[in-house]
């Protein structure tokens, strides 16, 4: 298991390489999160934290996801700070043995860490800035767990 | 408003929370014994505080980096959050 | 989109690189498959496949999972002959605005790529050779699509 | 059983099919009308083709490398594949 939280920008096909080797594993997931510009005006993404409480909110979840789907292997990768469009954010993978535990696992994850980590997003852009507001449609997503 | 000893707590604030009172944390003697009198305390002081806090139901607390609730005790804590719900992943 | 039925051996991380890049693109999901040994005494999967039937099969199913989820890319690669263990056996990413659409199609393209993509699995051990029969569950799933 | 004009036909096999039957492919001339007729005129010919064919709904039929079902008409069809259920993934 690794968990880390960090503000500099992170290679998600290099963080897969050597990720849920060993002989139990039959199926990874990886999940990777993208700055995206939907409105053609945005310059970057700003990501504040809660130091401390954000590294032990994802290892709680991490833990609860591989005793839940017996993984094998568990990854989560966040950053914080100022972000260009087109970076990598975010990233999960889960290891299993089989592809429906790898599957619920990183899904289980997003879902958690998107209501529940401390992070918050906000849109830079030239019209100026503002803060991402939380969808009802995230915390609704935590109900099928 | 429920009250108990006064201690001294550090109280943090992020995202707008933090942009409307100015301060990103503060140390705060304080003797509520609720997140939820802690904010009625301090936005009693000034306007910001106010503005930051005017609607609960927006917010998220934790006590000592545990995501708890307005009415829990505060007996004990030695840092209270206040908060937007969260947007990571 | 890419379609890959090959004997080589890939890397997916390798694979991930470069996948799904553009401004349209917020969230990339990759599953990958991998020959696992339960029972310790497993020393190859031999896989056979339906030479041309096989790519076809694949190339209409990610055509249909890029539409129906709004990809803005998909990968499939499918790898047949003789696998040993720990070897990845095949690769899906998908690519989309948002993590639910990205999810869905992997998982979309998964389970029908397990009950209709002209794929059969030997497992080759120490005790011989024997055929892995197709799951009850693994038909049961393409009801959810 | 269903006739039809006699045709040349590749029929083609994989996995334990395969193995039973021996052959990865074969050209038969054959008036069978429909995949299911198709069997009934290989199992009849020799043990082995009775061995694979023994129960249609542990197989499956493709007719120029589309999926397809046992009642399907054969007509026009160049190419038929007897397998077991897939395994890809």
């Amino acid at each position: 298991m690794r968990v880390s939280v960090q503000p500099d920008r992170f290679d998600p096909a290099a963080e897969m390489a050597g990720f849920g080797t060993g002989p139990t594993t039959g199926a990874v997931v990886t999940f990777t999160g993208i700055v995206r510009d939907d409105t053609g005006r945005m310059q970057a993404l700003e990501i504040e934290h809660y130091p401390g409480m954000t590294e032990a909110v994802i290892a709680d979840y991490a833990r609860a996801a591989a005793e839940r789907f017996g993984l094998s292997d568990v990854l989560v990768i966040h950053r914080h700070g100022r972000l260009a469009i087109g970076e990598p954010i975010m990233m999960v993978a889960t290891a299993a043995r089989h592809r429906q535990a790898a599957f619920e696992a990183a899904e289980y994850l997003m879902d958690w860490l998107k209501s529940r980590a401390p992070f918050w997003k906000k849109e830079v852009g030239a019209d100026g800035e503002s803060w991402v507001a939380a969808k009802d449609s995230d915390e609704d997503a935590l109900g099928r767990w | 408003m429920a009250m108990t000893d006064p201690a001294r707590i550090e109280v943090v604030y992020f995202a707008w929370v933090r942009e409307r009172i100015g301060l990103p944390r503060e140390s705060v003697t304080t003797a509520a014994a609720t997140p939820r009198a802690l904010i009625a305390e301090l936005s009693a002081r000034e306007p910001r505080y106010g503005a930051a806090f005017a609607d609960p139901s927006a917010l998220r607390v934790a006590l000592d980096r545990k995501l708890s609730d307005f009415d829990a005790p505060l007996a004990g804590v030695r840092e209270v959050a206040f908060f937007p719900p969260m947007t990571g992943g």
